[in-house]
């Protein structure tokens, strides 16, 4: 990071050279091994999950643990670069379980200091999710859907993300004297639930009477939630402007190419303007996305940048890929056209980590507003 | 209403027991006896009454009990085909085709669209070439977004006749068999999961010169009089308050407190207050129309539902937070009738999007209004003297 | 009203042809003894309310007691027909007390049933006025700015629309042992307020132990406040319809007139689609200001309707007018150009008799939302 | 920063301490050693060096508490007048001119828009005609929105002289002597009640062909450096949170409890959203900036903060409710330095109109942001090659 560049309060704003290169690379891996079309199938398919991109991910590109110290196995860099790697999936709705892996799950093992499993989910050898409904919202009640009790964890935890794959899913549990605990756990019963983000399939996870490995328990257990959701939540932005970023250039080529009247549709002033104000809109996005990792990278206000995030990109990528159905026209609204498998990805992740409003009511209690 | 008239619903009724008679039956003696449309001619399904009585003779069969199409699967026949064939058909035409469609024993569908023609219809390019022999025309094109394809047995139908004029001009308008060799009719997939339309393929599809309406060459005017007869149709129903989405999403959340917050309460609030002002705006409508003072409301009722329909939806998965995160189910499927209010919530979030583009897209309305309502200047035309196959594309 | 055109509750969203011919004159009326130009002179004038006008409607055209019965001096009109006024008025941002005179005093002693000062305000030769701050909102707390002691009222109530020309006003005031009670009161200090809406001044009334009539006490003067309250909030959306059918009409003109780049302005299509949608706000606003007018003329659900009304007017003639003065380009920002007086209309009416969030809340109630 | 420059400055510092010295007489030392502009030439208040290091000779001026002028009252001839004089004047006018300007000294306004020509500057009016005797030029027209103009000493004035061309080719640009006879200053009075800006009509007004900048016919060319150096200077200055008008809503919010209701919280957090959201673009934007990565960010931040602003303090009068009727004064007033942040909440509330206005209308930059940034196409041009005085007006 490049001190001459930095705020009052430091945040580096921008990409450094390192981090262009890699989207370079994931750019380029995407556009090979996950076309459209090729996704839009595999929403339809027995596994909806493309475990062969994730080992390219993780093994051609090494992408997977990018926040994780060299020591346990990761690239020692930060959460700026995994950052990057979301624009890109984002922009791809690449159906990896990256999300979960190697942000929910490595955020909260990154918190607790734990070597085993990190290790694993940093070469991407191994699948790490966070069994919590994606709607969970930081900074709410630690979850009751998992009961522990004589050392077994009992529950159910449904809309769980990037689960159908996971190898060890971590687990928030209440024990029966009402202590948080979070437990790793490799024998959960995950079936897919119908989602309407085709391309990030949720699941039920049911436990019953099932053994895990206590991670923490305590405060130490609520401060690893914490880091995972704050984490998550600062960093989907990242991805949120990758779908962004994709309905506006995808709506921008469109509108150049369409022609109706005898001229391009692009040329048509309401067009324009609208295209214009969507610009302006993914170009904030773009900075609240940077300050978010930035700012989790630093562990500087993590809770209201993490807030700040999902309160503006909630609302910014919905409306971008609405604005791209809607500019398409007829052909925006047909199954074979990618732009609702982008609607249905930003509709979702509006609603996952909490929605817009609810971010709005932390950064309220946060700013005394 | 006048007395001979009132005298022929009666004589009707009583020969035909509305109760017992098939419907194709009784439809067939109301169209015979002139009271089907009451202001086509004698033995067209009318009497030549005035157009301003229909409501009066509708309301007196409804009233009696008597059975009336599925404005889903008829609509387009009786909306848009009837006045256009009445209007611009030959007297073999109107005589073959005006019973079996008021009858319901024949339905309907519209080719309009097609890729390259959207906003734009009279783009079109789907060719219909004379057969120098026989007189016949042969039709090549894609047609697209059209419902019933699949069940319909008769389409309207524009085409490019003359590609080498400017391109209102080179269009003939035809009635054409929807079971003729040729005519391909493939599911079209929405994002919804399911095919409400259809993809229409036709391939040297021929078609009698008898089933052309309007003159070769004069397809737009034909055609202006099918798109009126569509905007006529739209707007004008009373609802009563919460009658649309925004009831359902009031009654999730009157049932459903666990999900309150005070931020959603006041965007539900928003909404509520929009749709009844959209409510209040169309009944204003309604009742303009019955005071016989058409306004030019009719076609803001559409945009505001449109942009109500898809805001109203929006909020209900949010409100819903982690239900909202599901589908009901993404397997390819035709539905017969669907219907936003029934459907899960992700189905009305997507199906809403389709609001502003089906039938006219917002943009197009928003035109409409500036120029026809405001009187604001028109687009700059560079394709006005252009031919249409030198048109950019 | 033409039981024909009525939904199945009965509302009549029409106008009829006496009030088409009622709005013709007071539309000519206006045009010639209130222009744009007279109207913002006198609000740097000594005489802020235009007393010729006053007279003028109330002599020459008689609507100053449109709802107020044959017997009493009044038209034995209705609500309906005042609404139609308050348009015109709107319209002209004519500076004349009838809102206060004729909606919020004459509504309070109609509810009364009071018989000796509304022959008065009827037929225009005494100016009543309602002593509340013009923000207030139906169904708040009884006002306690006035007490009561010994029979004399004692107070300060600021914001008061309509005031400074008032010959009575009607008083809400709190009795020692906490009774809501109604004065009307001649003997009021009122000095003008610098105010943002510069064609209705609001007034500062005080009174030192004034001597004040009794009108009514307890729930009566409850429901007579809660009456004007809410019949004013209804009959203000005609108003504000005035207001922002004046902006949409004048600024379709100017688009029509004005030329940059060698073509109307109107001719641009980012221009017009922001005016049909405008258009399409104003012919809603419409519809909500008749329903409005009708509910109270046929006291069918007023509470419900006067909070529609605000909750939706509000809003729709600040974006009126807010279009009007962007669209106007610098022309609409200057002190000669009347659109400021509209624009500085919509805002003060958008916190009239409480704002529109307000309302909202209301409807909450109503309706169990 | 180079030895030789590190140099030149202290030694201006030791030779003129700037604690005591009459700013003018510091000021004009720092243009004689060549410390002014860097990058302009020698004798011209710089010494070629690159435009890049004077950001770099500034701050080690401002650390030495060396006086600057007020940029409220020399924005214009330091930002816009100096550039163009340098690109354009003789070197007659560079070296009257430039010295002046830069000691504050003498001001400067602009002379562009008029009435018939706000958006579409290149549609102006104000004729330019060349007396034959004396090779000087008459100058008569009417200019609108000139801040300073009853300050200022000169101006930077754009006129027609040849109205039988297409509009961007007749225009001629000049330096206005504001003393001269026949320039008339008056007041423009806006909605706000104040006149912040005026209207200036030229009546006969003398100018000497040598005070003309660029060839006679070329006075769009020269214009447009004045404006590019005008959106160079807007954005990019760093601001902390809460920093806008968002901070004072933010402050009222937080010492008026009595005022909250759940709605107003969610519509100013919202807004506190946006406000962060704008500023960490305008940040972002700074920071390419400095690492040498212009980027076309700089015209979104005008369009969000105009929005913004008006948005802001609509609410706050909402918030304050009673009070929010109130206005603080409407008396006819001349303000020198206006500031929405320290105005009255009615006077933010009117004042911000005007941000989506002034220097170019919201709808303007949509339009330069859809063409230059995204590269669709332009509007279609009806004037380009209609003779001036042709165009409908």
């Amino acid at each position: 990071m490049n001190p001459m560049t930095t705020d009052q309060a430091g945040a580096d704003l921008g990409y450094s050279e390192v981090e262009e290169e890699l989207r370079a690379n994931v750019r380029a891996l995407l556009a090979e091994r996950a076309p459209a079309n090729a996704t839009l199938a595999r929403t339809e398919s027995e596994q909806t999950t493309d475990l062969a991109l994730w080992r390219a991910l993780a093994g051609e590109l090494g992408v997977t643990g990018l926040p994780v110290p060299e020591e346990l196995g990761g690239a020692g860099a930060s959460w700026r670069e995994t950052a990057v790697v979301l624009e890109e999936l984002g922009r791809a709705v690449a159906p990896v379980p990256f999300f979960g892996s190697c942000v929910l799950a490595t955020a909260a093992l990154l918190a607790l200091g734990e070597r085993k499993i990190l290790p694993q989910l940093a070469s991407g050898e191994a699948i790490g999710g966070l069994a919590v409904p994606f709607a969970a919202a930081p900074g709410a009640a630690f979850p009751a859907d998992v009961r522990v009790s004589g050392g077994l964890l009992s529950g159910t935890v449904r809309h769980v993300a990037d689960a159908l794959a996971a190898d060890v899913l971590l687990v928030p549990a209440v024990a029966a004297d009402g202590t948080a605990e979070l437990y790793a756990v490799t024998g959960a019963l995950v079936e897919p639930m119908v989602s309407l983000d085709m391309t990030r399939e949720l699941a039920v996870v049911t436990l019953e009477e099932v053994e895990g490995i206590l991670l923490a328990s305590g405060p130490d257990a609520t401060a690893a939630l914490d880091a995972a959701l704050e984490t998550g939540a600062a960093l989907l932005a990242s991805e949120q402007l990758g779908v962004a970023e994709w309905a506006l250039t995808t709506t921008v080529a469109y509108a150049k190419e369409r022609h109706q009247f005898g001229r391009p549709i692009g040329g048509f002033q309401a067009v324009k303007h609208r295209l214009a104000d969507l610009w302006v809109l993914v170009t904030q996005l773009r900075a609240v996305a940077r300050a978010g990792a930035d700012a989790v990278t630093r562990d500087e206000e993590r809770p209201l940048y993490a807030a700040l995030a999902q309160a503006f990109a909630s609302g910014a990528a919905v409306t971008a890929t609405e604005e791209a159905v809607q500019l398409h026209g007829g052909i925006g609204f047909t199954w074979e056209h990618p732009a609702h498998l982008y609607l249905k990805r930003a509709k979702s992740a509006s609603l996952a980590l909490g929605t817009a409003d609810r971010h709005r009511a932390r950064i309220a209690s946060l700013t005394h507003l | 209403m006048e007395a001979e008239l009132s005298r022929a619903i009666r004589e009707l009724l009583d020969a035909h027991d509305p109760a017992t008679t098939p419907v194709a039956e009784f439809l067939g003696a109301r169209f015979d006896a002139g009271l089907a449309w009451v202001h086509f001619p004698e033995g067209l399904g009318g009497r030549s009454a005035p157009r301003s009585v229909q409501q009066e003779v509708n309301d007196a069969f409804a009233a009696a009990g008597a059975p009336t199409l599925d404005i889903g699967r008829h609509g387009i026949g009786l909306g848009m085909a009837a006045p256009t064939l009445l209007a611009h058909g030959s007297d073999e035409v109107r005589r073959r085709f005006l019973r079996p469609l008021w009858t319901g024993e024949e339905t309907w569908c519209q080719l309009f669209s097609e890729p390259g023609a959207g906003s734009d219809l009279a783009a079109l390019g789907t060719r219909a070439v004379r057969e120098p022999e026989t007189g016949d025309w042969i039709v090549d094109g894609q047609k697209v977004w059209t419902s019933l394809a699949h069940e319909a047995d008769w389409a309207i139908l524009v085409t490019r006749t003359d590609p080498d004029v400017p391109k209102h001009r080179g269009m003939t308008y035809f009635v054409c068999d929807m079971r003729a060799p040729g005519v391909e009719v493939r599911p079209l997939r929405q994002a919804t999961g399911e095919a409400e339309f259809n993809e229409v393929f036709l391939t040297g599809v021929r078609i009698p010169d008898a089933h052309r309406l309007g003159a070769v060459g004069d397809g737009w005017r034909v055609a202006q009089t099918t798109l009126m007869n569509e905007r006529v149709a739209i707007g004008g129903h009373a609802e009563p308050r919460e009658g649309g989405m925004i009831g359902v999403v009031a009654r999730t959340w009157r049932e459903h407190p666990e999900l309150h917050t005070p931020a959603l309460q006041d965007a539900l609030l928003r909404l509520w207050v929009d749709a009844e002002a959209a409510r209040l705006t169309s009944e204003r409508l309604r009742q303009q129309l019955a005071a016989g003072q058409p306004g030019p409301e009719g076609s803001a009722a559409k945009l505001a539902f449109a942009r109500l329909n898809q805001q109203i939806s929006g909020l209900e998965l949010e409100l819903l937070g982690a239900d909202g995160l599901e589908y009901h189910d993404w397997t390819f499927r035709r539905p017969t009738n669907p219907s936003m209010l029934e459907g899960s919530p992700g189905y009305r979030y997507l199906r809403a999007k389709g609001n502003s583009i089906e039938g006219g897209t917002s943009e197009i309305l928003r035109g409409i209004i500036a120029e026809r309502v405001l009187g604001l200047p028109s687009e700059i035309r560079v394709d006005k003297d252009v031919a249409w196959k030198d048109l950019p594309r």
